[in-house]
């Protein structure tokens, strides 16, 4: 008998204990849905998967009376647009002050304490304030995005720069490089796939904005959809929206890694 | 402490000078009194305990450490305080860039040079700069592998890349921080013969530290061994290293050699 | 200036607004009057608020309550332009498995702190002899109204629609009191900036010509009500179950006649003297009539600092068809 | 003149160059709050210094009138409270199913999956289910924080259980050790402080939690101070809540930091 | 290929015994046909190429890789696939608990055994198991540093550590894996004295892979080579390496230190 630690599954164990405990769940939401129906008949909040198919179809696949649209795919389509507009201008925040900070030590003293700062300050907490600089249109969501997550970017992509090991820049200098060509030559590209990192570390965060954004000032959007059906407990529309949530969610992130692995391959090696 | 033995003291001006050198970090006294002259084509090797101060002088040399006491002369003026292509450098680890080809790497030092805003080449420029890296990679022995990544090299590949890649520039002098402490030592054979022919042929002035007194003689024409020459038990900060033997190589009583072995393992 | 900004938030009586920005209505009559009015949506009622308050938007639809504690104590000086509706069963005290609002003495209550579920509240417990420190209020976030009413922990609930038929239609929900007790108390009103309107009677003219147009459509037509419950998050059932508990001026002369009357002086003064009880006109209010309320019928506090106005004039150009 | 990446400040010039911002800062804020208070006396968007000064003599240093407590040290009581109870539990979820699933293949097989997509969900929108199982008492609020934070810190405990070199789990057995001593005394002791690494990873979206669960259902709490008075708009109770906020997520960053610190001091050097 | 040459073959039976034995990963052959018998008290070095397979007999030894042809026998039975306390491992790097002092980390081998739950003592079993690792601690002189922690010593002092904490488990073979590759030459030779040192005094049998072929014939008393003695060109993964020489050293002829050495660059 091998010890525990030692004991690995093979490939089609491994998939089907992968596999299992959603299954268990699966079985357990049925059976509490079943148990809830037999009480209240129109119980809303684990409605039966006949509920949710339904709900599906409406929303998915029937244009809507009002507008015409397919609700679910423009919802889709609008956070879509403004998670990736906010993960890019996070991204390019973090990217130019992280790494100028890292790099220029004067004007890491300057800033960091004062990004620290920013850093720490729970965003919906001043969200009032927010609204009034950034106004409630369009921009206003993709802002609390980028407010909520680009402090944390900034701090991550300034450590790294740090980590950076100094002899490369000595190294460099001693080839004749000055302080910008250093910066683009030898630190971005090394801090890039850093930042496909670091986003993706943001992906959670950045998704909890989105929804907050969208639940307060939006007229389409997966947030929105969910804080629109909210206040009648749709669950039949807010579990399969939110599956889609932690779906796109995933793919984003599955993403990022391929395009990590593609274009830094040196990155996935070194570790 | 024996004065200057070099060879060839006679004729011209030294290219590096230290006048009563020193480096302290605060009231920790690392090294003193160092008064060298080294002409241009030596091969100096540093020997001494570990953390007796010789990646310090280095550093020195290098521009990354002030001098604190004395003076430290290169071409008869005092060494500028920075990093520069005057002074190559190869260190133990990460001198290489991890996210560029070998041929890139090398190219490099060219395209800062010639590229003053973003310090990328384009076009021809870019060709003839790769070019010029490929005949440098040639001289290391690295003619195979220009298309690869440095993870993709063993290390003492990476090892000759970081070699070509200081040489590219073609500087006064060339410094190496034990940088073969990390390979095995079949390789390391390999990396002594390579050193040793491409000093030769482009006449380097050559300063580098090692913890392996036999690559000490076998490699440099001067070795200089670090160690303190006061003590005080009670403050060991009080009195710094300085350099306790000045040895031309092959020249070697078996009393020197004992009394070197001891100080080594001092530390 | 000829560009204003109106918000407007997901209610029963402001969905008219939805219709009018996307059938076109509202800009209909903007064009007439040579300007151009940005209807925008806020999902955040109390955001909306802000918002107009802090000068971001030139009118906002808000109750009377709000109107008073926010936008007037904030010194912003508002004009309640339009009264569209006042709730009439609309907000509803509910509790799980009791029969009569005497048995909430000692539960605790879950409701939007400060809001005029918290003023429901407080004229319901007057009415049965209780007071508010006979209960304990739960802050509870209407969005999430509905699912916290189906955990153990929440025995009562005060909220307003769609909220509470959604919560009704869940068995032993018992409405015990609601705001048809307090007829016309709970007023919904499009407030606008004092100072904008003074400046701008063209933009009162627009809004309150659009308005009334919109009310007769939704007055007369099934589709247009249909249309609202759709973009509210239900269907023409449910809104118009939402509908029957609400007061809706569809006409002009209606309006003008509420807020001509006596009653809604006296409204003004419960309202500000609960405001007052509670701190929400602010901590250097000496009493309940520090911000004067003007209405047609008369002045309720200090005249000197009145700052939230009910004014007639624009919905009686309605009535009397020159707008 | 030496290069800009050479530069670095004197102690002195760091420590203004630190705190520049910030003054800039609060001068821009005094300009914008005179300038509001010029069109509108009682502008509450930008209060005065003295309306902030007051707004924090009432509510810090004088008893409430309605409950004679002092409202704000009570809220700061609650919030702390449900936040380290939080942190807590999450670090014990966290540090059970993470160590467990990464020292155990089969374990890990089975749970990984289920973990990553549980950490992927936003537990923002399935709120009326969390309901339904925790109530929506005390313990509510507790548990949004550890639905938010746990499954993040589970990933990465198993992540750095993982990471610890296979030669120790190795030399262990040579020397003797089964499944279970391996983990009790090799793993657990290398994973405490990695474990308060993800601690402090997580305080960020942990302060999100907790403001967003005492704004859904709560009789105080920072959290739900904010959103009370954001009612009528007092900033002047607004901004010191968020500044003081700021100063305890701070705080409790460096409590962590000095714990690890004095217990680990082998993880600090390791590095 | 030479037969066994050991010198004590004539009495016991073989404490080790290799059965054409073979190990493949998939299609790719690593080792085969190797069969040899060792006997308790030989020190056996291990030399060849990189990548040729040495760390991968070793591994088989200790249980950390499984036979895939052949048979691997410990005092004739089958060894055991999972490493356990007969078989005693020092890698490079990561042998020691870096959480654990220096006495605690020898400890920790007689804990495991005294404490079946949790593997910890308390009261007077700490006491003597401390104790007992302190002898240890001393015969690898390391008794000035018992209460520091491993990030505290050299790198030669933790390899010194990795070895009394194996030994205090009196292991009926001690495995090591290139355990001197990353000190600097000075300290190796310490590690050398103080490895044949235990090694006599314990009448340890010790298999040890090291790159460095002038240890291997220093440390060992017999000296096996790994290399491929087939070759295909356009399959090179067809054929695995075997043990092509086996050398009772201090009996080498020239030719064949030639042959090896060449075998040793190869890859
Ligand atoms: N930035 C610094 N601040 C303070 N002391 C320093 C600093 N850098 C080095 N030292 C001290 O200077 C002394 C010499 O260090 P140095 O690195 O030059 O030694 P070394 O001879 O290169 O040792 P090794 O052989 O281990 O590389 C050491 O005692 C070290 O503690
Ligand atoms: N888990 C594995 N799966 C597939 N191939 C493996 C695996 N482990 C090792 N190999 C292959 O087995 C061969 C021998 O590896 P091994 O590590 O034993 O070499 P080595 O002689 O110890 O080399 P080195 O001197 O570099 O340590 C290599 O070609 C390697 O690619
Ligand atoms: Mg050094
Ligand atoms: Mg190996």
């Amino acid at each position: 008998m091998k010890r525990l630690i030692n004991k690995r599954p093979s490939k089609p164990l491994a998939v089907f204990l992968g596999i299992f405990p959603f299954l268990i769940l699966l079985f357990l939401y049925q059976v509490g849905s079943d148990a809830r129906k037999a009480e209240n008949e129109r119980d809303k909040l684990l409605p039966s998967f006949s509920e949710i198919h339904h709900a599906i179809d409406r929303l998915a696949f029937t244009p809507s009376k009002r507008t015409g649209e397919y609700v679910f795919w423009q919802d889709t389509k609008s956070s879509l647009k403004r998670m990736l507009m906010g993960l890019a201008i996070a991204a390019l925040i973090g990217l130019t002050i992280g790494l100028l900070t890292g790099a220029i030590p004067m004007l890491g003293a300057n800033l960091t304490p004062l990004v620290t700062a920013i850093s720490l300050i729970p965003p919906m907490a001043i969200l009032p304030i927010l609204f009034i600089v950034f106004g409630l249109g369009e921009l206003s969501k993709v802002v609390l995005i980028v407010i909520g997550i680009a402090p944390f970017m900034t701090r991550d992509i300034y450590q790294r720069t740090k980590e950076l090991p100094r002899e490369q820049l000595v190294k460099a200098q001693t080839l004749g490089a000055h302080s910008g060509q250093i910066i683009v030559r030898v630190l971005l590209p090394q801090i890039l796939p850093r930042l496909i990192d670091a986003v993706r570390l943001s992906l959670g965060s950045a998704w909890l904005f989105l929804i907050a954004a969208e639940a307060i000032a939006s007229t389409d959007g997966l947030g929105y959809r969910i804080f629109l059906v909210r206040r009648y407990m749709s669950m039949d529309v807010i579990l399969p929206y939110v599956i889609w949530i932690t779906f796109l969610a995933f793919l984003l992130d599955w993403m990022l890694v391929r395009t990590s692995k593609t274009f830094f391959p040196w990155y996935h090696v070194q570790k | 402490m024996s004065e200057s033995t070099a060879k060839n003291s006679t004729e011209r001006a030294p290219l590096i000078q230290a006048k009563r050198l020193g480096k302290s970090y605060g009231d920790h006294i690392v090294l003193e009194g160092i008064s060298k002259d080294v002409y241009e084509g030596e091969f100096i090797t540093l020997v001494g305990a570990s953390g007796c101060g010789k990646s310090t002088f280095l550093n020195m040399l290098l521009g990354t450490e002030v001098v604190t006491a004395g003076k430290l002369l290169l071409d008869g003026k005092p060494i500028v305080s920075e990093p520069d292509p005057a002074r190559g450098i190869v260190f133990q680890k990460y001198s290489v860039f991890p996210h560029l080809t070998v041929r890139q790497n090398v190219a490099l030092g060219l395209e800062f040079d010639q590229s003053p805003l973003i310090g990328r080449l384009f076009g021809a420029k870019r060709k003839a700069a790769l070019a010029q890296a490929d005949e440098w990679l040639a001289a290391v022995g690295l003619a195979q592998a220009v298309n690869k990544y440095p993870h993709e090299l063993s290390g003492g590949m990476q090892q000759r890349l970081a070699i070509a890649q200081a040489l590219i520039k073609r500087p006064r002098v060339l410094l190496l921080d034990e940088p073969f402490g990390a390979l095995d030592p079949g390789i390391r054979k390999d990396m002594h013969k390579l050193l040793l022919d491409l000093w030769r042929e482009y006449k380097l002035t050559v300063f580098m530290v090692t913890h392996d007194i036999q690559e000490g003689f076998y490699l440099g024409t001067r070795l200089w061994v670090f160690d303190k020459d006061r003590h005080d038990e009670h403050a060991p900060e009080r009195y710094g290293a300085t350099v306790t033997f000045d040895l031309p190589v092959g020249d070697m009583d078996e009393e020197s050699l004992n009394k070197i072995e001891k100080s080594l393992t001092a530390a | 200036k000829d560009n204003f900004k109106i918000c407007w938030s997901i209610y029963v009586g402001w969905m008219p607004w939805e219709y009018g920005d996307t059938s076109g209505i509202v800009d209909k009559w903007a064009d007439k009057y040579g300007i151009e009015i940005d209807v925008v949506q806020i999902n955040d009622y109390i955001e909306s608020i802000n918002q107009y308050t802090a000068g971001s938007f030139d009118a906002c639809t808000m109750t009377n309550m709000d109107a008073l504690t926010i936008p007037a104590a904030g010194g912003v000086d508002s004009t309640a332009l339009i009264v569209g509706d006042f709730s009439n069963g609309n907000d509803a005290v509910i509790l799980k498995d009791k029969k009569s609002l005497k048995e909430i003495k000692g539960q605790q209550v879950n409701l939007v702190e400060l809001s005029v579920s918290h003023y429901l509240l407080a004229r319901g417990l007057e009415s049965v002899g209780l007071a508010e420190k006979d209960v304990k209020v739960v802050n509870t976030s209407d969005a999430d109204m509905v699912a916290a009413y189906t955990t153990k922990d929440v025995t009562s609930v005060v909220t307003w629609n769609p909220l509470v038929s959604e919560i009704l239609t869940t068995p032993g929900a018992n409405k015990v009191y609601d705001s048809s007790n307090i007829p016309g108390e709970i007023i919904d009103t499009l407030v606008v900036n004092t100072e904008t309107l003074k400046a701008n009677p063209k933009l009162g003219k627009a809004l309150v010509g659009a308005w009334y147009e919109i009310m007769a459509k939704m007055e007369a037509d099934k589709a247009v009500r249909e249309h609202m419950g759709k973009a509210s998050g239900t269907d023409l059932a449910g809104y118009e179950m939402q509908l029957a508990s609400t007061k809706m001026f569809y006409s002009a002369a209606d309006a003008v006649a509420f807020v001509k009357s006596e009653q809604l002086v006296k409204t003004m003064q419960y309202v500000a003297e609960f405001s007052f009880d509670h701190g929400l006109l602010g901590e250097g209010a000496p009493d309940a009539g520090f911000i004067g309320i003007e209405t047609p019928a008369g002045v309720f506090g200090d005249k000197a600092n009145i700052k939230l106005r009910f004014d007639e004039t624009y919905m009686l150009m309605a009535a009397e068809g020159k707008l």
